[in-house]
This record gives structure tokens, C-alpha cells and sequence, in this order.
């Protein structure tokens, strides 16, 4: 049997591929004229970040508030390299990898196409863990902004993370819940990696200093509704009658576990403790969620650094960018300036290993928002002190405010809940 | 200066696992009338078969205490990394036993699925299988020893050990490509038999095929063993290149996506199948470059791209609706039947 | 009929019941080896119902049925319709059912059982089915040749008239080297000399190949001239059976089909 | 064990589930399209009435949200009918293409929303892309006036809603010349036609109907939910094929009845497991799935005869 169109089919192939290599090399073209360092002449040279983020998807409500937190950055960066004299532009190429690990390697691979060598993004442990095998291979720089897998924590990889690693804050909320009263406690938490290594972690050192947790309720992302779960938690708060409640979740997933907790009796009459994860999210300030928080005296732990005018600074300076300050974003900001202060350092550079070793020299100078820059071995930044927030009606709004601090040596809480 | 090599070669890796998805889709579904809205379920399992051996089995071969590092945490991920790059034949031949592994595992799920199948009768099958899908996704999250939701890493990639990552990459490809092409060949041939009227005639009317003797359930989970059987090892070639795995990438869009590509391919032929890969992989490749243009839109220009994609659906489809490639019967058939008539008058 | 003829098909008392409505009651017919039978009857007598049951798509609610495989009787209520049609009994459907994406040559050529292309493993390896498939378009060509249609082997069913689908429908059926043919409705939407053709060319088949028919059709007429034997159906109740003229005659059949 | 919000997560999400899976396989019915755009219906009805509710100052009533979300729904669901649907059924396509289709469609339709979702987040310093509760004014007056304070407010929202839009499709269906029409032609078109109905005129009305009443189970949802986010109706709209493939994409009862089953797997049998069993609720989708796998294997949706004519036991051994 002669096979069907076998040479009608290698045309086709031909075809398409030829048609696809002079899209691609002619796209290819513009985009690399704009993009990677060319060293033309007089004219300023322009340096691309990668950038890639969940713009749309399950966690979109917070990654779309990173892109103008990258924009400032990118603005930071070029009038310091115009204040140095230098004539480096930096430019971000933002793209959508809508929360998963396909997209996001499709994105990193396309970036790396065109000839970036610096990748900000993913947002998720998943998506880095999907990109970690290219970015090995290819010594492609990646700085993942909220990524705090301990399986990522690998020496000598290509992988940054500007998320501090979730053992030290855990051991701050230990401390916390200890100096408060609290013996007992109700861990829930979204099925996700960034919650479980809190849950997992702030359980270990609750339980090193005396303190249990009595049950620990996991629930699915990606659902549209958490109700039930919340039935569940209160099932179980009234059972077991812990002193308070240890939550973790995003921004979408916690306004809508919030507000159903709001209306459980059960679950007002506990204190409350979080992480950072719907921090700052302005779905969660409504009436409901404020008073409920009031009413357990809710506190939450994130690692920004006490007494950092740097920070206040951002946050100013973030609304002229119609943005307000959200899980993860002064990392997001840390994480594009050390990258631009690393390729000022490496002299525009596209060499991976002398990028590598001026991104890490350039955190070591480097303090911002999120604190100091410092990586550690494994390409973890260090972070020692943390500070602790809650939900508050003042001036007439609902707002995020911090009431306090956690040092290695104290813990300060200025207001009183 | 674009990177146009790099470039080819990532577009083509993906191309070919998913032109495998997309060539066995059209034997199922467009030639043998199973409307498989589960194929996310037969590419996962197998990515995990393939993942699970490549892990477990390198390390334990190895030597490495796999209750005590785990390939889901880091100190499994180094010693991986390490095996992978210094033990070549080693890493092959699991990997090779993966594959196998993973081609008659996959099989033998779709084969067992045919009960479902013919028990729901043909207009439920895609929903059931649908399903299907999601109960190994549900499970999956559930499984502590494959990381839960948080998945597995540092698969190692067979290749990995040649040292240039250009290199490494062009050999899997080459090794991809090289299945697509006997998924092909294998579809092709049958399409071209007396088995692809069979198939053809079990989905015009599985009733009357049944009652002119042919055992359509058996015939099913045949093809079905088949076509599952290519899946999975698409699957393990995927968890092999991303050399990592968790349950969200197994979603039932990933299945949707097949579905695009046969429908505008032509769903009842495999070139169809191929083109229809090849020009929405391209799609998504060529897109992000418009993301550049970001200084002059209010918004972020990436959310064009799959704008761009649906319209290209809708468009192509209300003009060619039976896809780009229409199926023409097997010519054989014609070449030999007009030579009898021609002997015949 | 004579009791040294061979039989190779009875029903005994078989019943049929759909959710509570009886179809067909304790129906028992038996067919002689090599015979033309025609079922007749007026619509909903059930005659469609039993064609279902002989041929597997139905299990008898009672009774069974009995057919001679090679030389002694087996029950075949209750297998399936696949491994009815692998006993050598056909059927045809009263709405013709041809496959629409296949031209009616691989209509008529999907129909022999067990062809050796359709297991996977032939099927990918063309050279151990080629001279097979070969003689089975040579059939299939001289099957359509003696209706003078072999213009409309590579159409497909929808370029098709009415009367060439019926006709591919039956001829579908006897490509298939049956020793028991149903055939429901064969007639219809003929036109005469076609369907006295077909009448012919089923009467050749008979005599040349000791092959037998059961034939279910309203054009009783046409019926008539060549069945040997009729049963009459109504309201799932056997009526009457006999000769063609005995039945013709029979009163209850006059009545049943005339009305009350 | 604290069933109460158990018990009223499932009410709403019941009358949730309805209202946007009967339209499904009404849809299903009348024009044999399965529409996978459909969940865009229950996006747009919510982001209508965000939008609307954040541009006119928090204080949009009810009746206004559920009249802006029929009319946007209903004419979303229209012009994809006339654009799309349409020009797809004068080709005689395949039931999968018109899927396929459908998907492509719901790719514009989504994207869209999250572009505009950006601009209006900029414009107004508002997070669109994920919004808080609603409060409808008029429900709260409803409350006060009738005592019903201590009730949560979205179960009075979905009561209201729902029941309205069963009687009204009831009354619709069995006492109107129109109803008794549209009925006709989801059960045989052509002989509809014959009949001298304007089948082109209500095709249209069904797809709006369609879209318009799956929009508003978003005005329920953004009462209810703490959250509502662009892909609000992807999370919902699997159950929502789950519940109409049970009804068999054709009885509506059933279909109604698959909802509620649903909506009471996912918040009662999960919150009893996890309180009785201990098992976490991260078995969910392989519990709710599972399920309807079995539900629908067990009970083929077209009667005992969903399959083929084949036996895989016999009943009758040989002779």
C-alpha cells in the first residue's frame, strides 16, 4: 500500500516550518532590534527583563498588581543608570503565564528567544519548579519573587528567590502565639505549596515551644467556593475548642473564606493568626471582614523589615502607580532592581556566569523595601525581622495597618487590637 | 539578536508531544467515534508513570535512600542531578523503561475504560471521560509519595548528561519526533486498512456495525489500548522535558487545546492532525512577541494573545468548518477497484 | 411442510415485554433450511420486534430461541449481536442504516467477518490482507454489477436515491455469506422491475446456495410470488400461518389487515 | 458538628447550579449546540452588576442588578449566536465543532472581560479583577421589613431570584403561545416550521432567555461570595455540564435535580467526611467527580439503553 500523501505531507511540514522561521526570524528581528544590548554606536543601549506573571487565573488578583510595582522599578532603574551617566534603558517584557507550568516555561523560553537572560516571575512554586530544568541548562537567571519551596532550596542553581524563606517567619508566629497565651490551635490552610510550608513549619515550631496543633484542615484551590470548608472549620474550632486559629490563603480564596467565617459565631469567639498571603488585598476590606477581624483580634506576620523608611517610601510612591502593597510585591520590586543592578554591575554583560556573580555581589550591596538583599547559599534571601498587621477602620477606610514588630530578640505590639 | 535555534527547538519538543496527543486524538475521536474529552487523563498518568520511574527507580538504583530523600524535596532533587549528569546508561535505560512502562500502563487503563465507554452509550462518552480526568487529577493532589500539589522535580532529562543544552535538546527532539512519526505511521496504516473502515463504520453507527458482526466494545478498547498507549508515553516525554510535574498542569484544558488542534486540523485525517498542532503551537509562540508593543496599550498586551487565539478558532472554523484538511478515502482502495473495472469492461 | 425438512431456526413461545407493554406474545414459528419466509402482519404487530430478538438486539422477556449451528440445535436468545451475525445470520433495518462516511463499495466490503486486516497488528502491515481485500472488492464488484450499478461504487450514500440506498442495504447483507438472512422491509421505495429483480436475484441466491430467507414486507403482492410460507403477526400474536394462497384466504388475515 | 452554613452554602449554591444548568440544556435542546462559552453567561451577569454597583457608589438595588444582568447575559448569549452559532448551523457541522468553537469563543469573551476588568481597575482604583460582596439595598429593606435580619442576606437574594424565574419560566412554558412554541422547537424544529413559527425570531429569544437567566446566578453569586473574579464561571461551570449530563442534556427535572445533588455533595457530604472520617477536604474533586462518574455509568443518562445492545454478562448461558 503506498502511504497516503507521505510527500504532500513533508511539503506541508516544509511549508509551515518556513512559513514559521520567517515569522519568527522577521518578529524575531524587531523585537531583538528593540531588545537585547546592542552596542550601537551613540544611541542608548536597551536592556530587556523578563518578566512573567499570572495576569490572568487563580492568582491573577494579586499578580496584576505586581505589573505596576514593575513599571515603578523599571522607572527607579533607568533614572538611576541616567543619574550615573550611564546609557543603559531598561525595559520589562511582561508576559501572561495564567498560573501554570506550561505557560510559564513557554514564556521563559520564548523570553530567552529573544535574548533576555533575566527572568522575573513565576509567581508560584509550581511554575518555578516547571522552568527550574531550562534555567539550568540554558544558565537562563530566574528571581522568583514569591516562591518558598524548601525543595527549590538547591546550591548553586540559577534560581533566586526574593521571598525569604517561610522557617524564620513561622518561628516569629510561634514566638507570637506563645506570648499571647495561646496553647492551642486550629491550623486551616489552602492545598498550595506556599501554605502548606507555612502550616508545616509554623506547626513544627509551635510545638517545639509548647504549644499543639490540634487539627490541621487543609482545603482545594482553585474552587469557587469555600464555604463548606468553613463549616468544617467551625466544626472542628467547636469540637475542639482551640484558643485560636491559624490561617493561610490568597487574596481571592481568603475574602471569600473570610466573609463566610464573619458569619460564624463559632469562629469569632478564637483569635485569629495569618501570613502575609491576602495581605493587602482590597476585596477582603469590606464591613464584614474588618469588624470580624476586630472581633478575633486578628494578627498577621509578614517579613518586611521594622524601621525601614524604604519601605513607607514604596508604598507612597506605588499609588502614584494606582497600586497598593500586596503579598510578595516589595520582593517583586527587590527582585527587578537587583536584577538591572546586576547587569549595570556586569557592564550590560549577557554572559550567565558573570551575570550570576554580579547579581549576587549586587544583593549583597543592595537594601530596598523588602530589606537587604543578601542570598544565601541556596539562592534564598535572608530575613531576620518581620512585621505584623491587621484590619482596621481608620480615617474614614478600611485599611491594612501595622501594629507591630518581631525581632530576633523581642516582639512589640505598639497597638492595641 | 533572536535566538532562532532555541527558538525551533522548544516550539518543536512541544509541537511533537502534543501532534502525538493530537494524531492519537483524531484515530479515537475523529476516526473511531470515541469523543475522548479525557485525554488530559491518559497524558497524565502517563507523565506521573514517567516521572515516578525516572525518580524513584534512578535513585533507588543508585542507591539512595528514597524514604529518606525523596525525589519531592531537595536533597532528592541534588542527589537526582547529580545521577542524571554523571551516569548516562543509567539514565537511558530507565528512562527507555519508562516509556515502555508507561505506553502499557496507559493502555491497559484506556482498555479498561471501554466498560464505561460502551456503557454510557457515545453521546455521555466525552463527559465520562472528562471525568475520568479529574478523578486522577483529584488523586493525584492526594498522593503524598508524588508530592501532592506540590508535584515532582528534577526529573532528569535523558539527555542532560551531553552538557550543551542545545545539544541535549535537539537529541530529544530528535527522539520525540521520532515516536510522533511511528504514531503516524501507525495511524496512518490503520486508517488506510480494513481495520480504519471498521473504525470508520463503528462511528457512523455503532448499532449497525454491531449487528454486521463486529464486536465494536472489543474493537474500541483495542484502539483505545492503543491510543492511550501513545499518550502516555507522550505524557512521560512531556514530564521528561519539563522534567517536573503537578497536578495543575494536568487540567481539562489541556484537552481542549487537542481538541482546537484536530478540529482545525480536520479531524478525520492525521495530517490534520499534525497541521493543526503545528499551527497552534506556532500560535502561542509567535504571540508573546507582540507583548513589545506594551508602550502603547493601557493594558497589558499579553491578554491579546489569547484574544488573538479564540478569534483565530472562531474565524477559521465558520470558513473551513470540516477543518483545513478534509479526509479523502483511502486511495488504495480506489486505485485497485478502478483497475477491476477497467479489467471488467 | 414435510417433517424431513431441516430446520434452522425456531422460536419457542418467546414473549417480549417494554416496561409492561407486551410486544409479543408466546410467539413460535420455525423456519425450514432453504427456505423463502415471508412475516407479515400490520404495523406494531411486533414482526420488527422479533427480527430484534432473533438477531440479539433484544433478550426474550420468555421462551427462546433455537438455531441449528452445524448439526445440532444452540440457543442463541441472550448472545449478542455480533456473535449472532458470526452464527451467519443477517439482517437488514427497515431504515437503511449505511454507513454515511463510507463510498458503497466499502459499504458492501465492511461486512464479511473476520477479515483479516482488522486486527491491529495486520493492519499495519498492508502485505498479509492485500490479496484478501483484493477478492473481497472482486465480490463486491460483481455483486453491484449483476444490478447494473457499479456507477455508484464510489458514491456516498447521501449522493444516493432512495431506491439505490434500500438496494445497497440489502446487498449489503447477502456480501456477507450468510446461511440465514433477515430482511426488514427490502421493498420499500423499489421501484417494480427493481424489486422483482431483487426478488430474483434472492430466489438465485436460494436455489444456488441452500441459503434461507426471512423477509419481512408490506408489499405483500410482490411477497407472495416468491416466499414459500408466510406467518402473520398481529398484535404480537401469531395469526395465521400457511402458504401464500392459504393465507391470502384466511379470513382472520383479510380481517386483521382490512380492519374490524 | 456546625452543619448550619453547610446546610446554606448548599441552598444557594443549589439555586446557583439551576439556574445556569437548565438554560444549558435548554440551549442543548433547541439548538444542539453545547456551549462551552456558557459559563461566560454567569461571569458577565456578576461583572455587570460589580461594574454598574462600583461607577454608581455601592448602592445598586436588586431589581436593577437583576435587570442589567438578563439584558447584558441575554444579549452576550445573542450575538454569539448571530456571529458564531448561527453562520456554524448553515454549514451542517458536527456536534464537536460547534464545541471547539464554542471554546474559541470563550477565550475572546474571557480575555476580554480581564481587559477590561484592567482598564476600569486603573480608572477607578478599584480591584476588579477580584471584587468583594454586594449588598443589595432593596433585599435589606425586604429584610427589615419582614424580620428577617438574622437570615443571611444571599439566601433571601437566591429565594427571590430563583423562584421568580421558575414561575415565570413555567408560566412562559405552559400557559403561552410563545412558550408552547419554543417547547416545539427543542423537541422537533421542522415540524415547528411547518407550522408557520417564526423559527429564526425564537431561536434568537432562546438563546437570550438562555444567556439571560445563566447571568443571574452571577447576581446571586456576588451577594454570596467574598470574592468574584474573571474566572468565577470556569469554577462553576463543570459542575454545571456535570448536572445537565445527568439530566441526560434533555430532562429538565432531572437536571434540576443533579444540580441540588451537587450542590449537596460539595458542601454537606464534604463537611460530614471531613468531621466523621477525618478526610480532608482536598479529596473534592476526586469525590465530587467520582460521583458523578458513578451516577452516570450506573444510570446511563438516555434510560437503560444508553449504549449499544451489548451484554457484557449474559443473561442466558448456551444449551
Amino acid at each position: 500500500m503506498p502511504p497516503i500523501a507521505g510527500k504532500r505531507l513533508l511539503a506541508l511540514i516544509f511549508a509551515t516550518l518556513v512559513i514559521g522561521l520567517i515569522i519568527g526570524y522577521s518578529t524575531g528581528y524587531y523585537v531583538g532590534g528593540l531588545g537585547t544590548p546592542q552596542t550601537g554606536g551613540v544611541s542608548e543601549r536597551t536592556y530587556t527583563l523578563g518578566v512573567t506573571f499570572a495576569l490572568s487565573g487563580a492568582v491573577s488578583s494579586v499578580c496584576v498588581q505586581w505589573e505596576p510595582v514593575v513599571r515603578m522599578a523599571i522607572d527607579d532603574l533607568n533614572n538611576l543608570a541616567k543619574s550615573m551617566g550611564l546609557n543603559i534603558v531598561f525595559k520589562p517584557h511582561i508576559l501572561d503565564d495564567g498560573g501554570t507550568a506550561d505557560g510559564a516555561l513557554k514564556n521563559v523560553q520564548t523570553l530567552y528567544a529573544t535574548g533576555v537572560r533575566i527572568v522575573i516571575g513565576p509567581a508560584l512554586s509550581s511554575q518555578v519548579k516547571a522552568v527550574k530544568a531550562f534555567s539550568d541548562s540554558n544558565k537562563l537567571i530566574i528571581i522568583a519573587p514569591c516562591s518558598n519551596s524548601p525543595a527549590l532550596a538547591i546550591r548553586g542553581d540559577y534560581i533566586f528567590r526574593t521571598q525569604p524563606s517561610a522557617l524564620g517567619e513561622s518561628k516569629a508566629l510561634a514566638a507570637l502565639a506563645v506570648q499571647e497565651g495561646l496553647k492551642s490551635v486550629v491550623s486551616f490552610h489552602l492545598n498550595d505549596e506556599f501554605c502548606n510550608v507555612f502550616a508545616q513549619s509554623f506547626k513544627k515550631f509551635f510545638e517545639e515551644s509548647g504549644g499543639t496543633v490540634l487539627y490541621d484542615l487543609v482545603y482545594q484551590s482553585g474552587q469557587a467556593d469555600y464555604g463548606s470548608d468553613v463549616a468544617s472549620l467551625a466544626s472542628w474550632v467547636a469540637k475542639l475548642n482551640p484558643d485560636a486559629v491559624f490561617y493561610c490563603g490568597y487574596a481571592t480564596d481568603g475574602a471569600n473564606v473570610l466573609t463566610h467565617a464573619a458569619d460564624e459565631p463559632t469562629l469569632r469567639g478564637v483569635r485569629w493568626l495569618t501570613v502575609e498571603g491576602f495581605y493587602g488585598a482590597s476585596e477582603v476590606l469590606t464591613h464584614k471582614v474588618v469588624d470580624f477581624a476586630r472581633a478575633v483580634k486578628m494578627i498577621g506576620i509578614r517579613p518586611v523589615p521594622i524601621t525601614n523608611p524604604l519601605y513607607d517610601e514604596f508604598v507612597e510612591k506605588l499609588k502614584k502607580y494606582g497600586a497598593a502593597p500586596t503579598l510578595c510585591s516589595e520582593n517583586v520590586y527587590d527582585a527587578v532592581m537587583i536584577a538591572g543592578l546586576a547587569v549595570l554591575r556586569a557592564g550590560g554583560s549577557s554572559d550567565p556566569d558573570v551575570l550570576r556573580r554580579a547579581l549576587i555581589e549586587a544583593a549583597k550591596t543592595y537594601y530596598g523595601p523588602g530589606g537587604w538583599g543578601l542570598f544565601d547559599e541556596n539562592g534564598d534571601r535572608l530575613q531576620a525581622s518581620f512585621r505584623l498587621w491587621t484590619m482596621a477602620f481608620v480615617n474614614g477606610t478600611y485599611q491594612y495597618v501595622d501594629i507591630g514588630h518581631i525581632t530576633d530578640s523581642n516582639i512589640v505590639i505598639e497597638k492595641k487590637l | 539578536m533572536i535566538d532562532i535555534t532555541g527558538f525551533l527547538i522548544n516550539w518543536l519538543e512541544y509541537f511533537a508531544i502534543y501532534a502525538i496527543l493530537a494524531v492519537t486524538l483524531s484515530l479515537e475521536s475523529g476516526i473511531s467515534g470515541i469523543t475522548n474529552f479525557g485525554k488530559v487523563a491518559f497524558f497524565g498518568l502517563g507523565a506521573y508513570l514517567g516521572a515516578i520511574i525516572n525518580t524513584y527507580l534512578l535513585l533507588a538504583i543508585s542507591g539512595v535512600d528514597v524514604v529518606k530523600a525523596p525525589p519531592y524535596t531537595a536533597e532528592g532533587v541534588i542527589a537526582l542531578i547529580e545521577i542524571s549528569t554523571l551516569n548516562p546508561a543509567l539514565v537511558l535505560g530507565v528512562f527507555t523503561l519508562s516509556i515502555l512502562v508507561s505506553f502499557i500502563v496507559t493502555g491497559v487503563f484506556g482498555y479498561l475504560l471501554t466498560y464505561p465507554i460502551i456503557r454510557v452509550g457515545s453521546g455521555f462518552v466525552g463527559f465520562t471521560l472528562l471525568c475520568v480526568g479529574e478523578v486522577l487529577r483529584g488523586i493525584y493532589v492526594n498522593m503524598e509519595f508524588v508530592g501532592g500539589t506540590n508535584g515532582m522535580l528534577g526529573i532528569p532529562q535523558p539527555f542532560i548528561w551531553l552538557g550543551i543544552p542545545m545539544l541535549s535538546g535537539l537529541c530529544y527532539l530528535l527522539l520525540s519526533v521520532t515516536i510522533l512519526a511511528l504514531t503516524y505511521i501507525v495511524t496512518d496504516r490503520i486508517l488506510g486498512s480494513p481495520l480504519g473502515r471498521t473504525l470508520r463504520s463503528i462511528r457512523d453507527d455503532d448499532i449497525a456495525a454491531l449487528c454486521l458482526g463486529k464486536d465494536v466494545p472489543k474493537i474500541k478498547s483495542k484502539i483505545f489500548f492503543l491510543t492511550s498507549g501513545f499518550s502516555g508515553v507522550a505524557g512521560t516525554l512531556y514530564a521528561c522535558y519539563v522534567s517536573s510535574v503537578n497536578p495543575q498542569m494536568f487540567v481539562t484544558l489541556v484537552t481542549f487545546n487537542v481538541w482546537a488542534m484536530i478540529i482545525i486540523g480536520g479531524s478525520e485525517s492525521p495530517i490534520g492532525a499534525i497541521i493543526g498542532a503545528l499551527i497552534l503551537t506556532l500560535i502561542e509562540r509567535i504571540l508573546p512577541l507582540i507583548a513589545s508593543l506594551n508602550e502603547y496599550l493601557p493594558f497589558t498586551p499579553d491578554y491579546l494573545r489569547p484574544v488573538f487565539i479564540g478569534l483565530i478558532m472562531t474565524i477559521v472554523l465558520i470558513k473551513y468548518p470540516r477543518g483545513l484538511i478534509s479526509m479523502k478515502p483511502p486511495k488504495f482502495i480506489k486505485s485497485a477497484v478502478e483497475e477491476l473495472i477497467r479489467e471488467a469492461s | 411442510m414435510s417433517k424431513e425438512v431441516r430446520h434452522i431456526l425456531a422460536t419457542r413461545n418467546v414473549s417480549k415485554y417494554f416496561e409492561g407493554v407486551k410486544v409479543l406474545e408466546k410467539v413460535s414459528i420455525t423456519i425450514p433450511e432453504g427456505g423463502i419466509i415471508g412475516l407479515i402482519g400490520p404495523n406494531g404487530s411486533g414482526k420488527t420486534t422479533l427480527f430484534n430478538i432473533i438477531t440479539g438486539f433484544h433478550v426474550p422477556s420468555e421462551g427462546e430461541v433455537l438455531y441449528r449451528a452445524s448439526n445440532e440445535f444452540i440457543r442463541i436468545d441472550g448472545l449478542n449481536p455480533h456473535e449472532i451475525y458470526r452464527l451467519r445470520i443477517v439482517r437488514t433495518f427497515q431504515l437503511p442504516r449505511l454507513f454515511h462516511s463510507l463510498t458503497v463499495i466499502e459499504n458492501l466490503l465492511v461486512t464479511p467477518v473476520g477479515q483479516r486486516g482488522e486486527s491491529i497488528l495486520n493492519a499495519v502491515r498492508w502485505r498479509t490482507w492485500l490479496e484478501e481485500e483484493k477478492n473481497l472488492v472482486k465480490k463486491a464488484l460483481g455483486i453491484l454489477a449483476m444490478f447494473n450499478k457499479l456507477e455508484i461504487a464510489f458514491k456516498y450514500p447521501a449522493q444516493l436515491s432512495v431506491a439505490d440506498i434500500k438496494l445497497v442495504e440489502t446487498l449489503r447483507g447477502l456480501m456477507a455469506n450468510a446461511r440465514l438472512y433477515l430482511l426488514d422491509e427490502p421493498l420499500a421505495g423499489l421501484d417494480f422491475a427493481t424489486a422483482r429483480r431483487l426478488l430474483n436475484f434472492i430466489k438465485e441466491i436460494r436455489n444456488s446456495y441452500n441459503v434461507t430467507f426471512i423477509i419481512i414486507e408490506h408489499r405483500i403482492d410482490l411477497l407472495m410470488e416468491t416466499v414459500d410460507y408466510v406467518y402473520v403477526l398481529h398484535n404480537g400474536r401469531l395469526l395465521a400461518s400457511g402458504k401464500p394462497d392459504e393465507v391470502i384466504q384466511n379470513p382472520d388475515v383479510v380481517k386483521a389487515y382490512v380492519g374490524e | 458538628m456546625e452543619i448550619y452554613r453547610a446546610i446554606l452554602c448548599s441552598y444557594v449554591f443549589s439555586w446557583i447550579y439551576i439556574l445556569s444548568s437548565l438554560p444549558l440544556t435548554l440551549s442543548y435542546r433547541t439548538t444542539k449546540v453545547f456551549n462551552f462559552a456558557h459559563p461566560i453567561f454567569i461571569t458577565y451577569g456578576a461583572y455587570v452588576v460589580i461594574i454598574v454597583n462600583e461607577v454608581l457608589g455601592r448602592e445598586i438595588p436588586l431589581a436593577v442588578a437583576v435587570f442589567l444582568a438578563f439584558v447584558v447575559g441575554g444579549l452576550v448569549s445573542l450575538i454569539s449566536h448571530l456571529l458564531v452559532f448561527k453562520p456554524l448551523s448553515y454549514q451542517r457541522v458536527s456536534s464537536n465543532v460547534y464545541m471547539v468553537t464554542s471554546m474559541g469563543l470563550w477565550f475572546i469573551y474571557q480575555y476580554v472581560l480581564y481587559i477590561v476588568c484592567q482598564l476600569l481597575t486603573r480608572r477607578y482604583d478599584v480591584n476588579f479583577l477580584s471584587y468583594s460582596t454586594i449588598e443589595y439595598k432593596d433585599v435589606r429593606f425586604l429584610q427589615d421589613v419582614l424580620g428577617l435580619n438574622s437570615m443571611p442576606q444571599y439566601t433571601i437574594t437566591a429565594t427571590l431570584i430563583g423562584v421568580s424565574v421558575g414561575v415565570a419560566l413555567y408560566i412562559l412554558f405552559n400557559k403561552t403561545v410563545l412558550g408552547l412554541s419554543l417547547r416545539g422547537i427543542a423537541d422537533n424544529a421542522s415540524l415547528v416550521a411547518i407550522c408557520g413559527v417564526p423559527i429564526n425570531r425564537l431561536v434568537n429569544l432562546t438563546w437570550f432567555l438562555v444567556g439571560g437567566i445563566t447571568a443571574l446566578s452571577g447576581v446571586i453569586w456576588v451577594n454570596f461570595s467574598g470574592s468574584t473574579t474573571p474566572d468565577l464561571g470556569l469554577n462553576i461551570v463543570v459542575d454545571n455540564f456535570a448536572a445537565a449530563f445527568i439530566g441526560g442534556l434533555y430532562s429538565l427535572p432531572i437536571t434540576a435535580v443533579a444540580s441540588i445533588v451537587l450542590a449537596l455533595i460539595e458542601n454537606m457530604l464534604l463537611a460530614v467526611l471531613n468531621y466523621y472520617f477525618g478526610v480532608q477536604p482536598t479529596v473534592r474533586i476526586a469525590i465530587v467527580f467520582g460521583i458523578v462518574l458513578a451516577i452516570l455509568v450506573a444510570r446511563p443518562p438516555m434510560g437503560a439503553g444508553g449504549g449499544l445492545p451489548y451484554r457484557f454478562i449474559k443473561r442466558v448461558s448456551r444449551k
